[in-house]
Formats: structure tokens, sequence, C-alpha cells
């Protein structure tokens, strides 16, 4: 039986929108009806934002499916799963609330601001932790790559820190210029084939030969 | 220019994309036909069978992700590593399946979640076991980055995963999930194209995919002869960039901005 | 494990040791702040350079692309610059692609600077869209049409009644943007507003952008700096205490650089410590 | 001398408690790397899920009142087709129909390959190699190396051109790294090393700052500096 919709017509649907967006990027301006407001390439980045936007309920389904499952089982981690599954009804509630009326309650200010926002800030500086015991063993000399990862590092450390400068006048010297040289030909190197990689992969995956785009399922 | 097609800056770069799509085309049809090209092997690679081995020996889970990806496919530097991390996440299913061994999917990116259930699905199809797969199980969606990174730090604490296999387009979480996993000796696999997160997993992993071999990484392990044929294609462009990069390092020694001028039409 | 000696041990130092000595030394220096003198680099100077060439009236983006849990690497440069924006008689158009609490950091700004917020008048001054998602594909579309992203400011102002709003619906009538980044947002405003396809032929120059980076993306963003498709740089809170240096404002970067000098000689001292012991065992074992 | 605007500590008991959830919340989850895995931090975790998730589904269902349901109401009735769209992704929990979410996702993928594949040769790979082959103009200040002296700028323009060859050497794919290839894979896995570490460098100073911020988000809890 041919089932071209669950196949092919993905891909060229796919192919279909990468083209458009190809056209607006090197034609745009010379196409009428390409590129600027409203016209095709950007409804399609529009409509592309709106399923972006939908897909949430999938990851919140999700996650419901894997609390639900903790707590039918009954396993240690139970207790935990139902406070999820509460605190996200509350506040779930109060956010509908909000979408109603236009007016945000209070309870939702105050935990956006000081459970949300608080806790995304610390999250993000948990960094700190990691880094440093990253660096206590990445920084070992073990061989001569890891020499020349060491010596990059430290003298980049201590030209970021003041406190570089006034032990030696040097270090900010040559840290900075390991920042803005040393480092320019891996990095730049890295663009490069980056980019390479991104062109060859894309292709691959347009014409349907990427196992990560649907090539393998049936 | 005075023809229609006005292109600025852009030019050079719509040759070089024609270029690039041309040998892509040339190499995979040459690979086809039969000429020999091998791709280098990748220890990053290599070493994800070893991995799982270890999982199933130690009768212990596998941690895998994709990193943040800004949240979403539709991202162009970060949802094609998505893609790529997800072709890889295909085939460690599979052996996963093979060997028995549970393996968990923690993302953050909500509209991959088709793609990535439908990848897993097929995974254990193709090895028979289609009932074992559990989407609550082997998927673990969080909203947002930090949530993500949460989770994870818990998951890996509690389940004490054997190996953790990180490719794709990480931002922070990148150095905790790697020193976390370093905490319980997870035996770590990592790969990405955002270069500022390479320092963390060269650092935190044993074998890390650096930049293009994530995307390459996909194309050695399909086998597929036509799809390593588009490495060389890869590889003809860099021979190109090399020859422009001493062409130009010689002409700028005399002081001539003739190529410059030239790429800048 | 009695035949260790004390070289071994160092190297298999539980890492939680470590972490409470940072998390003390990075704590411990705000109580007394001592003040190191700092040298500017020449990206942020070009960054001020680039803000003091604002002319009275001239209108610049400030994109608020770091959250609240990056206020120390990216609130006092945003601090600064709008300072000197109002210094320099600039106009102001804040809005975020980032992040869903810019609100609360485009209030502490606010709050930051009472002297500027006092005078400014919101709506001819300056204005304040608030957050969108949609990362690049937004940033595209703001390039040439502001309203059908922002039809109204935070306030619930149409954009249409707004005075500042005017003449502008798009990337051609803004000077340059001054992105604060955790991530690589600058860049999309580099590709889809300086280098992208919006029609700039009647209206001169497209924007330009500076980067208020994360000091983690610096060798990245310097790179672009470099080939010119930034016009400045300020790479986290150091950088952020240059452009303090250099406004004249001192504010919590120039505070923040002596728990970053202690914290960053206890790492450098961590790591001889842990050489010399490497060392010291690969004698032995030998 | 440092001055720093200080904000008054809050007298509002609904904002104090707030400064004190916020600090028992961080260091509930600062109790992981502190100490390890506890009952505290899977509350602060699991605390943490809940609130995200709400927030997020709020926030974008909000912003698709703004930019699908909105315009939709106004007349432009091809908002119809996205938001069929992005119904069809709900299709994944249909096994019969899972193909369907097939199509939204194709769009997505198209797009961000798209863009990513027209936007990238230019600054990704033809801006690199002119900015690698431009020659130093005398006395730019971010080539020096040695302030002053020309020479640092030539010197600083070998090293970036030499090492951007070499570097890209080592990532040939299909050609292994034998014979007179090798040495120059060799140096260029040096150049990439010293970038790495460069890299590093610079995020430790970004994550310093951060924790940082914690810290002194402690003492003005606390009290002991101004908020």
């Amino acid at each position: 039986m041919s089932q071209i919709y669950k196949r092919e017509m993905v891909f060229i649907l796919a192919g279909v929108v990468a083209f458009v967006m190809i056209l607006d990027y090197f034609f745009g301006k010379n196409i009428p009806g390409i590129s600027g407001a409203g016209n095709l390439s950007s409804t399609l980045q529009t409509w592309a934002l709106i399923i972006q936007l939908m897909a949430i309920g999938l990851g919140a389904i999700n996650l419901i499916q894997v609390h639900y499952r903790q707590i039918s089982r009954k396993t240690n981690m139970a207790l935990y799963s139902a406070w999820f599954m509460v605190f996200f009804a509350i506040l779930l509630l109060l956010g509908f609330y909000k979408l109603a009326t236009g007016v945000e309650p209070y309870p939702y200010t105050w935990i956006f601001a000081n459970v949300y926002v608080s806790l995304g800030a610390t999250l993000y500086a948990i960094t700190g932790f990691y880094i440093f015991s990253a660096a206590y063993r990445a920084f070992r000399a073990r061989n001569i790559d890891a020499a020349i990862l060491l010596i990059g590092g430290i003298f980049v450390l201590l030209a970021n820190a003041p406190i570089g400068e006034v032990i030696w006048g040097g270090f900010p010297l040559i840290g900075n210029w390991f920042n803005n040289v040393g480092q320019v030909p891996g990095m730049r190197t890295f663009t490069v084939v980056g980019a390479l990689g991104l062109l060859a992969y894309g292709f691959r995956a347009l014409i349907g030969k990427e196992r990560g785009f649907y090539s393998e399922v049936q | 220019m005075g023809v229609w097609i006005i292109l600025d800056t852009k030019f050079v770069a719509l040759l070089l994309l024609i270029a690039a799509f041309a040998l892509f085309y040339a190499y995979m049809a040459l690979a086809k036909g039969g000429m020999k090209i091998k791709a280098r092997t990748f220890p990053a690679v290599a070493a994800i069978p070893e991995a799982i081995g270890r999982a199933a020996e130690m009768g212990r889970p596998v941690y895998y992700s994709t990193g943040m990806g800004q949240g979403t496919l539709n991202n162009q530097l970060n949802g094609p590593q998505t893609l790529a991390g997800i072709s890889i996440l295909g085939y460690t299913t599979r052996l996963c399946a093979k060997s028995g061994v549970k393996i968990t999917y923690f993302t953050m990116i909500a509209d991959s979640l088709p793609l990535v259930e439908e990848t897993m699905r097929t995974a254990y199809m193709a090895e028979g076991k289609p009932e074992e797969f559990d989407p609550a199980v082997a998927i673990n969606f969080q909203n947002e980055q930090s949530p993500y990174l949460t989770a994870s730090l818990g998951w890996i604490q509690r389940e004490k995963p054997a190996s953790s296999i990180l490719m794709g387009g990480f931002y922070y979480e990148a150095v905790c999930i790697g020193e976390a996993g370093n905490t319980i000796g997870a035996m770590q696999i990592g790969g990405s194209a955002n270069t500022h997160q390479l320092p963390f997993l060269v650092a935190t992993c044993d074998y890390t995919l650096i930049m293009e071999e994530l995307y390459a990484a996909s194309a050695e392990i399909s086998g597929n002869l036509d799809v390593i044929g588009s490495l060389r294609g890869e590889d003809i462009l860099k021979f190109f960039v090399l020859i422009l990069l001493g062409l130009g390092f010689i002409l700028a020694l005399v002081n001539n901005n003739s190529l410059i001028s030239l790429l800048k039409v | 494990m009695s035949g260790q000696n004390i070289w071994d041990k160092l190297q298999n130092v539980d890492r939680r040791v470590f972490y409470w000595i940072l998390f003390i030394a990075l704590t411990v220096p705000f109580l007394s702040p001592i003040g190191l003198p700092i040298t500017v680099t020449p990206s942020t100077q070009s960054f001020y350079d680039g803000l003091k060439s604002i002319q009275p009236g001239e209108v610049v983006v400030l994109s608020i692309n770091s959250g609240v849990s990056a206020w120390g690497d990216c609130l006092p440069a945003m601090i600064a610059s709008v300072h000197k924006v109002y210094d320099q008689g600039g106009k102001l158009i804040v809005w975020s692609i980032g992040y869903t609490d810019v609100d609360i950091t485009w209030a502490k700004i606010k709050e930051k600077l009472p002297d500027v917020f006092s005078k400014w008048k919101e709506g001819e001054n300056y204005v304040y869209f608030g957050y969108c998602p949609g990362q690049e594909t937004n940033v595209a579309l703001l390039a040439t049409n502001i309203r059908a992203i922002y039809p109204k400011d935070v306030r619930g102002v149409s954009t249409d009644q707004i005075p500042l709003m005017k003449d502008i619906n798009g990337a051609n009538k803004i000077k340059f943007v001054l992105s604060s980044d955790t991530g690589d947002a600058q860049m999309y405003y580099i590709r889809q507003w300086k280098n992208g396809q919006v029609n700039y032929e009647k209206t001169g120059k497209p924007p330009t952008v500076a980067e208020m980076g994360i000091a983690m993306n610096k060798s990245g963003d310097m790179a672009y700096y470099l080939s010119g498709d930034e016009f400045g740089l300020v790479a986290g809170s150091r950088g952020a205490a240059e452009l303090e240096a250099l406004t004249g404002y001192k504010g919590d970067a120039t505070i923040t650089m002596d728990s970053i000098s202690v914290s960053h000689v206890l790492l450098v001292l961590a790591i001889i410590l842990t050489n010399i012991s490497m060392f010291a065992t690969r004698g032995k074992k030998k | 001398m440092i001055e720093n605007i200080a904000v008054a500590y809050p007298t509002d008991p609904l904002a104090i408690a707030g400064l004190w959830t916020a600090l028992f919340l961080m260091l509930a989850i600062y109790s992981y790397p502190l100490w390890k895995e506890n009952p505290v931090y899977r509350f602060a975790e699991h605390t943490f899920v809940a609130t995200a998730l709400a927030i997020g589904i709020i926030v974008n269902l909000q912003s698709l009142m703004n930019t699908a349901v909105t315009p939709l109401m106004k007349g432009s009735f091809l908002m119809i087709i996205p938001i069929i769209l992005g119904l069809c992704m709900y299709f994944l929990l249909v096994p019969k129909q899972r193909w369907v979410s097939r199509y939204p996702i194709a769009i997505l993928v198209g797009s961000s390959l798209g863009l990513g594949i027209a936007s990238n040769p230019l600054p990704s790979i033809i801006n690199q190699i002119i900015s690698t082959v431009t020659p130093p103009k005398a006395g730019t200040a971010v080539w020096a190396m040695f302030p002053g002296s020309p020479t640092g700028d030539w010197f600083s323009f070998a090293f970036v051109a030499v090492g951007c060859v070499c570097a890209t050497t080592y990532f040939l794919l299909t050609y292994e790294h034998t014979g007179p290839v090798k040495p120059v894979t060799i140096a260029g896995r040096y150049f990439i090393m010293l970038a790495l570490g460069a890299y590093f460098g610079n995020t430790v100073l970004f994550r310093f700052s951060m924790l940082a911020e914690r810290g002194q988000y402690i003492l003005k809890v606390l009290g002991l500096v101004p908020l």
C-alpha cells in the first residue's frame, strides 16, 4: 500500500519550507511576495512560532504521565510527585484566572518572583561549583594537550580578575592576547567546520538520508 | 551589479552554497557508484556500544540528553544539533533495547517530542520489543532549562546511571550534568556544536564529538556508503577553505587586497 | 588506604570541600569591598565610544536577552549603558526575546537609576515592550514589522499611539542594538538586522550591533567583534566594571570584582596544588 | 570610593517572606553540591518543575492569544492553518495516526534547516576567511601583543592564519591523520586546546560572578549589605 503521505510528503513539506527560507535570505528583496512583513517567509515563521507555542501541551502530558506513574506505583518518589501535581494544579488555576480576567493574582506574582525567578538564578549559578571541580581535574598537565589547556586557562583567569595585574603586569597582557588572538584559530575553525557540518547535515536531512529526521520510521 | 538579482554581499555565499550542494550530491552519487570513501573513526561513536554494554553489566540505566537547544527545533543554530542528537539517540536506543537496558531521555524541547517518541519507538520495534517502550519512563520533559537541569541532577543521583550521553545543543547544563555524572562514576560521551560548551564537554566526558563531528557521527553510524560520501564533499570544501587561507595569507604579505574584495563582492 | 601520602589525598579531595571554600570566598568580600584598580580593554572602550556617539534624539534598542539569573554578569552593564544613553540625550526601545522574567530585570534597572527615570517620560524618551517568545524568528519579523510582534507596549498603550514609535516600525530607523545576552541572541540581530534582507536603501545604513555578553562567551563574541560584526563588546562583570569606570557610574560590577579576585586566586592555587601533587605522585610510581 | 545606589529593605511582611522563601529554596538546591541529594532538594526540585511548567503554559497561551487567536478573530482566517498544524502534534497520542504529527515537525525542521543553511555561509565561513586574511593595520590595539610594536600585529596575524590552517586540517573527516598530514593535525589539536583553555578561563569569571551574586543575596536577605 502506498503511504506516501507518511514519509515522502513530510520531506517535501520540509524541503519546500527550507527552500522558501533560502530564497528569502538571498533574493528576498527582489522577489515580491517572499520577504517582508505579511509575506510568505514571515508567514511561515509565524506559523512555526505558533506550532512551537502549542507544543508545550505535549510536554505537560509527558510530565504528568511521568509523575502519575510514580504515584500509581507508590515508588519512593510518590510523595514528591503528588506535591508536583498539587502545586502545578494550583498555579495553573491562578494562571487561568490571570488569562481570563487580565488581572494577575498576587500569589501568582509572588510565586513568579520568589520561587520561579529566584530558583532560576540559583540553578544558573550552581555551575560555579561544578566549574571549579571541572577545572581542578581538567587543568592537570597530564600530557601536552592538557598542558596547553592549562596555560590558556590560567592566563585568562588571571587576566580577568583584577588581582592578576596586581600580582604581575604580564598576566592581563598575555591573558588578553590569548583571548583576542590565541583562541581565534581554534574558535574560527570551529565556526567554519561547524557551518560546513551544518550544510551537509541539512542537505542529507532534507533529502531524507538522515536518521534523526524520520528516515527510518515507518 | 546591475542585474535584477541584487545580492549585496551574499553573492559569494550563494555560490558557496550551490557549490557545496553540488559537491555533496556528486560525492554521494560517486560513493553509491562504488568509490571507496572511509570516514575517520570517531572514538566517541565507537564508545557508545561499550557504554551500553557497561550499563547492561551493571544493571543500571542510561542517561541521554540533547541539551537545551533553545527550547525548539526551529532554531537555526541548535535545531540541527538537536536533530543530530536524536539520530544518535535512535542508534543508542536500539542498542539499549537489544540488551534490555533502560534509557531515559531528558529534554526541554516540547516540539521535538513527537519526533523523539517516534524515533525511540521505531528503535524498540526494530529489536522486536515494541511493548517495552514506555514514554513515561523513556522520555522526561521539563519546560525550561533550569528545571531540566534540576530534574537531571536529581535523577542522576537517584538512579545512578552507568553511562551518560550528551549530544546536541548544550548550554550551561553541560558542565553540571557532566560533573554530576563524574561524581557517580558514569561513563560519559559528549558532543556539541556549541563552541562555548565544548571546553566542559571535553573536560567532563570520556569522549567528545567536536563541532561537525557531531553532524558526521550519525552519517558514520548509518554506515550508508552514499551518506558517508557527503563527508568527502565537506572535506573538499575544507581544502577549498585551506587554499583561500593560504592564498590570502600570501597576498596579505605583499599587501594585495584582490582576494578580499573578490570575497566581498 | 593507609599507603596514601598527602599528595595522593590531595588528588582525591572530596569536591565538596572545594565547594564550601569557594562559596565562602565568594561571599565574604562583599562585606568590605576594597576596589582594586582595573585597566580598560579595547573592546569595552569601543563600546563606550559607540555610546558616546549617540546624538540627541537618536533611537537605540536595548534587547534584554538575559534573565534575572544572570544579573551578576549582565545587569551592571545594562544599568551603566542606559545611564549613558540618558546622558547623551538618546531614546531607548526596550524588549526581550530571551526571558520571561524581563519585567523584573527592567524594574530593577529603573529602580537602580532613579535620577534617569524621574526625568525620562515613558513613551517619549523610552518605551518598554516586554517579552516575546520566538527567538530568531521573532528578530527577523521585528526587522520589518515591530507592530506585528508588539501591537502595544507593556502598559497596554497601542504602539501607534506612542510618540517615540511614530516613524519606527523596523530596523531602519534604529542607530544600534545593545544586546545583553546569555546566549547567541546578538547573532540574531547580526544575521537578521545587520546582514539580513531588510531594505535599507532609503534610510541609509543598517543598525550596528553591540554586545553586552556574559564573560563565558567572550572568546566567541570576540571573533564577531574582530570581524566587525559588533562595534563593541562588554564581557561579563569585568567588562561592566570597566564600563562603570568609563561612565563614572560605580555600581555592582565594581564591587563584585573583589569577590572575583579572591575566588580566582583560590582556583589558581587549587590548580597549582593539583599539578604539584600529580607530579609528586607520578615520580613515586616510577 | 565605591558608591552604590542602595535600595531600602522591604517592610511589607509578604515581601520579607518572599526574600526568605527564595533563600530557603536556594539553600535547598545548593544542598545538592554542598552535601548530597536529599529530601529537601527533592522538594525544591519538584516545586521548581511544577512552577516552570505552569508558568510556561500560561505564558505560551498568552502569546498564542496575541499571535494567533486575536488576529483570527479580527479576520486573518489564514491563522487557522498553524492552529490546526499545532493540533496535529497531538496526534502523537493516537496510536494509529501518529504520522499526522510529522507535518508540523516538518515545518519547524524545514524552517530551521533552511534558515541555517542560508544564513550560515556568509558570517560563519566567508566572513571568517576574510577576517583571517585581512592584514593588520598598524597599531590596531586588539591585535597588538606588545602595544606599540608593529611586529606584534604581524605575529598575531601569522599565528591566526597558521592556526586556522592546522586546525581545519585536523577536522578532515575522510582522511586518516597519517603521513605528512600528521604533524599538521597535531599542531591543529594544540591550537584547539589553547582555544578551549581560554574559553574555560572566561567561563570561570562568568560562573563565579553568578555564584558571587547568590552569595551577596544571602548577605542581602540577612540585612548585612544593602539590597
